[in-house]
């Protein structure tokens, strides 16, 4: 089963790939989109049996891969609920968007890649969630990497499309480059990097320390920090997030599968993985829920001024992540992946309908040129209407479960930036609700802004689109209710089993709970406080916004440029680095070593043959000066102290 | 006064080295050269000479005999040379043996 | 036994087509070239088919050397000695399988295209060769023959500046190995015999050690090449015509690394060891470097090529880690190497031929008429980028898991390559194969045709079954490796412990 | 024995002299009389050495024949000696730095001549008692023996010296009317003489 | 009256070369006209004959009148190679001859005479007797340098060879006379008993570089090798190729037999001497043939370097070392005559014999055997494997390595990489170059050189262990 739930969509990925000229574009997306939806109802299936039905981890072993010295890693599912979570998050999203986009991408020429893509994207993801070792998870975690390069650059003949491609690509790549250290790392400690062997003998190391780059570090918090960089630059946190915006460039349902519900979620998953190593690095847990609340805030605040549709959603899931991770760093790993899990649904349902607002507009993503799109679209209103109550957390909607949860942990938690998360999280959930809902009364509600003509066409969206949008509203609505319990609730323990590990010490899941009361409250309270300022700033009197930005023009550019991360690691990383390519190339190897290696060296070969050359002058005197100097040389020398 | 071996060994390394000096200061024409090789020639002549007498030894003295003879035909064949360059050239000088270099 | 000369066999076949060549195939007219082109073929696809048959006559769990074969050659103890281990079989299968394709690669080739393929057949015997002769004068006689008709192949049939490249080649790579033999003379001297098991078995002196290190590292550096001997390669790379970029990246430069495996550690231990970090400084400074200066490169095959050298960083740190996962992956990285810079390369030349330029900016879009082409590039750039999945990384994995046991600064260093491998590589792509099509000239440009898809095909497969899949490599040589470093670990326990002894007294 | 010591003297001196004017004078006529004049006094040395055969042969084949070529090559090439020695001093200082240098080490070294003891026992040819037989008579002795070897060498040696002058020297001029005996005696009158009608009033053309 | 037949079997050879010679000679004076072709044809015969008598006589190790000439193996072998590279270039010559309107029977009469010269040369087991041969060689090679005599550039060749010569002929016999002063004795053995215990006096030694410098000049090693390029260039080309083949293997083999056999006993000192000659030449043949445009001028360069090389076996001054000699004389050899050969066919239609090497532009387009065969050759003496120079340089370097010249060999192998240079530097002009010039046809003689001598640089790494083994019992002969 566990094959099929994995080897189904590359099957679908490689069949609509190479197929996909003789299959046509109506038959691959639909096979592909069929693989997925068996996949998914698979997965399912696994949910319940193995998660509620409570059964001990087991691995599912496929074929030898890397096995070299004591180095074993071998293509392996490793089945426990966080697997089986994952299963049905990846899936089933994946599932409503392969679907979705059979409405979406039908004019679109390119319909069996884009498919294949999207099929290759979920085989990655599904590899790298069911991974048994951290090398399968590697790959996975590279995997998606491709798909997600590939998906963004899949309008290639958009310049701007394929630098955002690459970007993400290289960004992805400095997280990996921490990643790959700790796998390295993980494997000179633990001469393994199976996760049975590396947890079990994690208790091991604690507190000893050993010699990386000249330092005499922690083992467990330097193992613990590099995964987490890697976790960083997947899951877009603060200072490797630039990535993530940019890549809204590809198409809808891509930022809904990709950068919105699954792919970016998987720093979280890793988290919560590796949980029996980072149980015992406190350190590195501090750094976490430092990291988490620091992009949680900083990305909710340049959420407020964006235009761009998708970018203000993207901005949100970045923000969203750091919820996560704030939860993580608490050692609240139920809670955090409960975020994942109710994430995925209203973020994809958000994305998707913005998708149907951009399908709608004839491509259009900016809001400025929208408003007033409520009485065409009214059910794709009614979605994102949704999608906006649960990502603010209204109450008894998805988010007021998880996202109040990891608010109350902040608050109960005991490592040292614990009060700091508690506010910036707090904070941030206001700037949520006034950004998400600036979003809806930019979008749906005042005047049209738009011109006439696009306004014309303006229609909604297919059945085919509007399907996956129904199914992704009741999880929106219905998910946290469902599993709350399950997941951070009663049942928490049971549910979890083995998959998570927490020390004895560590009871945050118990302490939360017994917050005090007003602490429940406050995430309401800053909720109905960020729609009261948008509506007020957007409906009732939409010129505030401009004068805002008048009087503060330099927080304003501030924070429409995104802190200006992009200028600065242009100016401190890639034009370094391109000037020191060249640098190297010019100076370096052209006139240092060339200059003074073959290029020099033939040159001074060369001198010495014109010198040489000219000794021989022609004249026999001459040629007899050379015979007797060199003989009366050879005598004085053992004239002189040569001889003995 | 003892006239010994290095008086006439000394002899000939003056004549020698008058022969070395005359090959690289001459500039004139090639005769010289050839004359100043000559003296070389004479100069080992004296050596052997010398030694033969010293050592009693007749073997220095066939020595120098057979150099005698071999410098005779080498003698004739430098001149024929010369007078084939001559012919060509118009000029022994040797300056003009220049032709080829570098 | 029948795979008594089995070897021999494998070795010299090419070079008899390439006589048949010569002598029976005289004429000039069509006919007669289109026969050449055949035989060529045929020949090195025979030398693969036997090749394989050497392959199945292999045991892997056999750490000696295999199939050997010995007859008096030049007296005094130097003999013809030839025979695989678990390292050399690899390269010889790795030769013989990517000849055919550069012989296909080449069938455009319209000037001299006789010499061309005796060329080709020549230079495969020289280097498989080189990867079973178990003698060091042998060795040495494949290793430098081989220099020969490379560089006829990048001065007759190379780009513009091919003089000036093929030159290049031709003495930097003589100048290392002349210093090489010097140093086989002195081993020879001092063990009595140029029999490489023999050599294998004999302990050098510990300061004698460090002078023939020095000299074979003089060889085989440049022959990677490591940084900073490595100008001569994008040079060479860049005038050479397609199939000879494919062999000189793909088997060439896999002739150092064999040479360190092969020499410098098991003969040296002492100087090994000693000179280790200095190997990993280079390797490093390479790693870096040339990825740097990869980012800037206007020009396909040298960006590949300063790519390349990056890529041989990784092997040479990983052999000099002296852990099995370094070793093991060093190898792999050369196998994998071989397919995927020769495939590169390949691919620059589809497109070469096509619009006979290299030039990065003179393309853009190509995805929009050739979907093959940008697939197959696809494929391989991510291979070279280190995607897992693919050989590339498996390769790179272990070099640098190995690198980090060893030293973390190494490895830490080393993995920034990953990053800068990917600016490089996904820069390169984008700019030929992404983008509209806007260029009046290559909105007529076809896609790959039967005989290129024939060539690559084999290599995307394989590329991708030994990322998937990396234990018909890995158990092959893995005998040969653990011996190796048994006795790399024994002899330096040795020496320590005579150390310890001395210092005693 | 003062009397052969003053004649060494003697001997030496005007040799050197000599051989310093063959070199220095500006006509190589007289650098060639020179010449002469430093082999007669050699063979005078040679004289004082014992070596009278030597002595004779010097003369005679040196002054006899060899600086008679000279002196035959000097003349028949006609040089003219107004074109001379033009920076002549120019390698004057390095060259008789070294000319010195030479020559120092030479008599430093010479002078300071012993013969091993083991020389002593390599000597090959035993010269005889002068009073028993003539220094003649003692190298005729081994020459055309012992040494027949060689002296036929120097035979062939003289041979090439021949044919090398020839080779090189020896023209058949176009032109030059030459006398053939055999031709001349193997004339016929078929080949000698020829008959011809002439015509009258056009005489032969 | 002691009987002379044992000994006159021993010189057997040069017996029969000093007969023939004088009987051509007067065929060739009595029949007039046009005896080039006879005279040469039977001079090929008369060597041919020598050869076999060197190579298929039975008796080793003997000497003969009163050990003046040796006749032992190492001697034999020297004596076989210099014949036939004199054979070789009588055969290469005619045509040339010919064609330059110098077809005069004289000419292999002196080349036969000449190697006459070479083979007392090589089997001199005394001062006395090495300098006859010596001169004997000499004298034939300065006529036949200026053999064109009607050439300003031959005549101006054989002048300036002769000038040179006669001064090292004469530094040669002043340190023969020092040697003699001092050892009271020219038979080789003798001299070496005398200095056998390793005390060489200054006396001596002075002697032994001033007989040094007359050798080094015979092989033009430098600082005595200034006469080569001249001459090289002056010198009718089949007389080039002559001096640069046979002459130079027996002053190589006579240097080698003076050393160790006279002097064994002082190695360390003449080594010393040799290194430092050894060292200059090779580093100027390598740098100074850059320089030059005339094949004939670089191939004296080239020459030059490979006396280096070789002088690095006889600096070990080992039995591996003349090994190394002999097995480099060998192969240099049958490499410098296939290229002369090579040179010899650049017969240009428009311009007659060409000597430039950029007429050999575009080579590889009109004659393929010729440029394959020239390219082997000049990759041979690049010493590039599997081509037999390579071999030459591996048995000099093997046993200059073993005595610990590390230095020397270090060197050497670095001169030769520079010398590559301009080796690869014709190929590329044969190979990459466009075609400029029409050879005419390639006379047969000089196509079956060219071809044997690429057979032979090809396939010496497959025969190679005889001429091994005879270069082997040839050393071993000296020690």
């Amino acid at each position: 089963m566990y094959h099929a739930i994995v080897f189904l969509p590359l099957l679908g990925a490689i069949l609509a790939g190479f197929g996909g000229r003789i299959l046509g574009a109506k038959a691959s997306s639909y096979l592909t989109s069929g693989f997925l939806v068996i996949s998914a109802i698979l997965s399912w299936v696994a949910f319940f049996d193995v998660a509620i039905g409570q059964k001990a981890m087991f691995t599912v072993e496929v074929l030898r891969w890397v096995n070299s010295g004591a180095l074993e890693a071998n293509w392996a599912f490793r089945i426990d609920t966080l697997t089986v979570v994952m299963l049905v998050v990846v899936n089933t999203v994946s599932a409503l968007v392969h679907i979705y986009s059979i409405g979406y991408m039908s004019h679109d020429p390119h319909q069996p890649r884009f498919f294949s893509y999207l099929s290759l994207f979920t085989f990655a993801m599904l590899m790298l969630v069911t991974s048994d070792n951290l090398l399968q998870l590697f790959f996975g975690w590279e995997g998606v990497g491709l798909a997600s390069y590939l998906l963004i650059g899949f309008w290639y003949k958009k310049p701007t499309a394929c630098a955002a491609a690459i970007k993400a690509f290289v960004v992805n790549r400095v997280g990996d480059f921490g990643f790959a250290l700790g796998i390295f790392a993980a494997f000179a400690v633990f001469g393994s990097i199976g996760f049975t062997e590396v947890f079990a003998k994690a208790p091991e190391q604690v507190g000893k320390s050993f010699e990386f780059l000249g330092m005499e570090l922690d083992i467990l918090t330097t193992i613990c920090l590099l995964l987490f960089m890697g976790a960083m630059g997947k899951s877009a946190q603060f200072l490797l997030h630039t990535w993530l915006p940019d890549a809204m460039e590809g198409p809808t349902p891509v930022s809904a599968l990709i950068h919105a519900a699954t792919m970016v979620t998987a720093g979280v998953f890793l988290v919560a993985r590796c949980s029996p190593l980072f149980e015992h690095a406190p350190v590195a847990l501090t750094v976490v829920t430092f990291v988490g609340a620091l992009t949680a805030f900083f990305a909710a605040t340049v959420g407020l001024v964006q235009n761009d549709i998708k970018r203000v959603i993207a901005y949100s899931t970045c923000s969203q992540l750091g919820y996560m991770f704030a939860a993580l760093g608490l050692g609240a790993y139920g809670v955090a992946i409960f975020h994942l899990f109710t994430h995925a649904f209203f973020k994809a349902l958000l994305f998707l309908g913005s998708g149907s607002v951009i399908h709608a507009m004839s491509d259009e993503q900016d809001m400025r040129n929208m408003g007033g799109l409520r009485p065409h679209l009214k059910m794709t209103w009614l979605m994102m209407l949704i999608g906006t109550l649960a990502l603010t957390g209204f109450p008894l909607t998805a988010g007021y479960f998880s996202k109040d949860a990891i608010i109350e942990v902040a608050y109960a938690g005991h490592n040292a930036m614990a009060p700091f998360a508690f506010w910036f999280l707090l904070i941030a959930a206001f700037m949520t609700s006034f950004y998400s809902w600036r979003l809806m009364f930019m979008t749906f509600h005042g005047r049209p802004r738009a011109s006439s003509e696009v306004m014309s066409h303006v229609h909604e969206a297919p059945i085919s689109m509007m399907g996956p949008l129904l199914i992704l509203a009741v999880g929106a609505l219905l998910a946290g209710a469902l599993f709350k319990t399950n997941f951070i609730g009663h049942d928490e323990a049971l549910f979890w089993g083995e998959a998570l590990y927490r020390l004895p010490t560590n009871k945050i899941v118990e302490e939360f709970h017994n917050v005090p009361g007003w602490v429940p409250l406050a995430p309401a309270v800053m909720m109905a406080a960020g729609f009261a300022l948008s509506w007020l700033m957007y409906i009732r009197d939409p010129s505030i916004p401009g004068r805002l930005a008048q009087q503060h023009q330099p927080l304003y550019q501030f924070l429409l440029n995104k802190w200006y991360f992009d200028e600065i690691y242009d100016f401190l990383l890639v034009r370094p680095a391109m000037w020191i390519g060249r640098f190297f190339w010019k100076r370096g190897d052209g006139w240092l070593i060339d200059g003074f290696g073959p290029d020099g060296v033939s040159a001074r070969v060369l001198d010495m043959t014109n010198r040489i050359v000219r000794l021989q002058t022609g004249f026999v005197y001459h040629y007899a000066f050379a015979m007797l100097i060199g003989v009366a040389a050879l005598v004085t020398y053992y004239m002189f102290g040569g001889a003995h | 006064m003892e006239v010994g071996l290095s008086h006439y060994l000394t002899v000939a390394a003056i004549i020698f080295s008058i022969g070395i000096f005359g090959i690289f200061l001459n500039r004139k024409n090639v005769i010289i050269i050839l004359m100043s090789i000559e003296l070389m020639l004479l100069a080992v002549n004296i050596n052997l000479v010398a030694f033969s007498t010293h050592l009693g030894d007749l073997m220095g003295q066939v020595f120098a005999l057979l150099v005698l003879t071999v410098a005779a035909g080498e003698a004739a064949i430098g001149l024929a040379i010369l007078v084939a360059y001559h012919r060509n050239r118009g000029s022994i000088a040797v300056e003009d043996i220049n032709m080829m270099k570098g | 036994m029948p795979t008594n000369s089995l070897l021999t066999l494998v070795t010299f076949l090419p070079l008899a087509g390439a006589f048949l060549i010569l002598f029976l195939l005289r004429d000039d007219n069509e006919t007669s070239i289109r026969n050449v082109r055949y035989v060529s073929l045929w020949a090195t696809i025979f030398t693969f088919l036997l090749s394989l048959l050497v392959w199945s006559n292999f045991d892997p769990s056999n750490p000696g050397f295999q199939m050997v074969e010995k007859h008096s050659w030049l007296g005094n103890s130097i003999n013809y000695h030839v025979g695989v281990d678990g390292i050399s079989i690899l390269f010889v299968l790795l030769t013989t399988f990517l000849m055919p394709g550069c012989i296909l690669a080449s069938w455009g080739v319209k000037t001299r295209v006789k010499e061309y393929m005796i060329a080709f057949l020549v230079l495969e015997t020289l280097m498989i060769g080189v990867f079973v002769s178990l003698d060091l004068l042998l060795f040495y006689l494949f290793f430098e023959g081989g220099l020969i008709p490379m560089f006829l192949i990048i001065g007759i049939w190379g780009g513009a500046r091919r003089v000036y490249a093929s030159f290049k080649f031709f003495l930097y790579t003589l100048l290392g190995s002349v210093l090489m033999l010097l140093a086989m003379m002195a081993m020879y001297w001092n063990a009595g015999t140029t029999d490489i098991p023999t050599l294998l078995a004999h302990d050098f002196p510990v300061d004698l050690q460090t002078w023939l290190w020095l000299a074979f590292f003089a060889s085989f550096a440049v022959k990677m090449p490591m940084w900073p001997v490595h100008t001569w390669l994008p040079d060479a790379h860049v005038e050479a015509p397609t199939a000879g970029s494919v062999v000189l990246a793909a088997i060439l430069l896999k002739m150092g690394g064999y040479g360190f495996l092969r020499f410098s550690l098991p003969m040296f231990p002492a100087a090994s060891d000693y000179f280790a970090p200095l190997v990993f400084g280079m390797s490093v400074i390479a790693i870096v470097y040339t990825s740097l200066v990869a980012l800037m490169q206007e020009d396909m095959k040298k960006l590949i090529a300063y790519s390349s050298v990056a890529h041989m960083g990784f092997v040479t740190m990983g052999i000099f880690t002296g852990t099995v996962q370094g070793i093991e992956g060093g190898i792999f990285q050369m196998v994998s190497h071989g397919f995927i810079s020769g495939a590169l390369f390949l691919c620059v030349g589809v497109v070469y031929d096509r619009m006979h330029t290299r030039e990065i900016a003179a393309y853009g879009g190509l995805v929009n008429r050739m979907p093959i082409y940008a697939f197959t590039f696809m494929v391989f750039t991510m291979a070279n980028v280190g995607l897992p999945g693919t050989s590339g990384f498996v390769g790179e994995f272990l070099t640098l898991a190995g690198a980090f046991k060893a030293n973390t600064w190494v490895a830490a260093f080393a993995t920034t390559g990953v990053i800068l491998s990917a600016g490089y590589a996904l820069w390169l792509y984008r700019k030929v194969v992404f983008g509209a099509l806007e260029k009046e000239n290559l909105k007529t440009i076809t896609d790959m045709n039967k005989r290129e898809i024939a060539i690559l095909a084999p290599l995307i497969v394989l590329t991708i079954f030994f990322g998937v899949y990396p234990a018909p490599i890995i158990d092959a040589m893995d005998a040969s490796v653990t011996q190796l470093i048994d006795q790399y670990q024994a002899s330096l326990a040795a020496l320590e412990s005579a150390g310890k002894v001395a210092e005693a007294q | 024995m003062a009397i052969a010591g003053l004649f060494f003297y003697l001997f030496s001196a005007i040799t050197v002299a000599a051989a310093f004017m063959v070199i220095a004078s500006r006509n190589p006529v007289h650098s060639v009389l020179f010449l002469i004049l430093a082999f007669f006094n050699s063979a005078g040395l040679f004289i004082l050495m014992g070596a009278e055969f030597l002595a004779m042969i010097l003369v005679v084949v040196y002054v006899g024949a060899v600086a008679v070529l000279f002196l035959f090559v000097v003349m028949m090439l006609d040089i003219d000696f107004t074109e001379l020695r033009q920076g002549m001093l120019q390698y004057l200082p390095v060259g008789g730095i070294i000319g010195l240098i030479l020559l120092v080490e030479l008599i430093f070294v010479l002078g300071s001549w012993a013969l091993s003891p083991e020389a002593v026992a390599t000597i090959a040819d035993k010269a005889p008692e002068m009073a028993n037989v003539t220094n003649t008579e003692a190298i005729g002795r081994i020459l055309y023996t012992k040494y027949v070897y060689l002296f036929q060498a120097a035979g062939i040696v003289l041979l090439i010296a021949m044919v090398g002058a020839i080779v090189l020297t020896l023209r058949h001029k176009e032109g030059v009317k030459r006398q053939s005996i055999p031709q001349q005696v193997a004339r016929t009158p078929a080949t000698a003489i020829e008959v011809r009608k002439v015509k009258s009033g056009e005489g032969l053309s | 009256m002691t009987d002379l037949t044992p000994d006159l079997m021993t010189i057997l050879p040069e017996l029969v070369l000093a007969v023939g010679a004088m009987a051509l000679l007067m065929l060739g004076v009595f029949r007039k006209e046009d005896s080039f072709d006879l005279i040469s044809t039977l001079s090929l015969i008369l060597l041919a004959v020598a050869g076999g008598l060197v190579v298929f006589s039975t008796q080793t190790g003997e000497t003969a009148f009163n050990g003046q000439f040796t006749n032992d193996t190492f001697a034999r072998f020297m004596k076989a190679l210099t014949i036939f590279g004199s054979a070789v270039t009588v055969m290469m010559s005619v045509t040339f001859m010919k064609r330059r309107q110098i077809q005069r029977f004289e000419y292999p009469v002196l080349v036969v005479l000449a190697t006459l010269g070479m083979c007392m040369m090589i089997s001199a087991n005394d001062l006395v007797a090495l300098y006859m041969g010596l001169e004997l060689q000499s004298l034939a090679l300065y006529v036949v340098a200026a053999f064109n005599r009607d050439s300003v550039r031959s005549s101006e060749a054989g002048l300036k060879y002769f000038v040179l010569g006669a001064l090292s002929s004469g530094m040669l016999l002043y340190g023969a006379s020092l040697i003699y002063g001092f050892t009271g004795a020219t038979q080789f053995d003798a001299i070496a008993g005398v200095v056998a215990n390793g005390s060489a006096g200054l006396g001596l030694l002075f002697g032994i570089v001033f007989v040094v410098a007359g050798l080094a000049f015979k092989v033009s090693a430098v600082p005595f090798h200034m006469w080569t390029p001249d001459v090289y260039e002056g010198a009718p080309t089949p007389v080039t190729a002559f001096f640069a083949a046979a002459p130079k293997v027996a002053a190589m083999a006579i240097f080698t037999r003076v050393l160790v056999e006279a002097f064994p006993g002082v190695t360390s000192d003449w080594q010393q001497i040799v290194v430092f000659i050894a060292i200059a030449s090779m580093v100027l043949g390598a740098f100074a043939a850059i320089g030059q445009n005339n094949i004939k001028r670089l191939m004296a360069y080239s020459s030059i370097g490979h006396m280096g090389f070789a002088l690095v076996g006889l600096a070990a001054g080992t039995a591996e070392g003349v090994r190394g000699v002999i097995i480099y004389m060998a192969i240099y050899m049958i490499m410098t005559l296939g290229t002369f050969a090579c040179i010899l066919a650049m017969r240009s239609k428009d311009e007659g014999q060409v000597e430039d090497i950029s007429d050999l532009a575009g080579l590889a387009r009109r004659d393929k055997l010729m440029a394959l065969v020239l390219a082997l050759l000049l990759f041979s003496l690049a010493g590039i494997p599997p081509l037999a120079g390579f071999f030459g340089k591996f048995f000099v370097f093997v046993a200059a390595i073993k005595e610990g010249l590390v230095a020397l060999a270090v060197i050497g192998v670095l001169a030769s990489v520079v010398g590559a240079y301009y080796y690869l530097r014709i190929i590329k002009i044969m190979y990459l170059d466009e075609p400029v010039q029409e050879f005419e046809q390639t006379p047969r003689e000089i196509r079956l050189v060219i071809t044997m001598s690429g057979v032979f640089v090809l396939a010496f790494v497959l025969f190679a262990r005889p001429i091994i083994t005879a270069a082997e019992a040839a050393a071993a002969s000296l020690f």
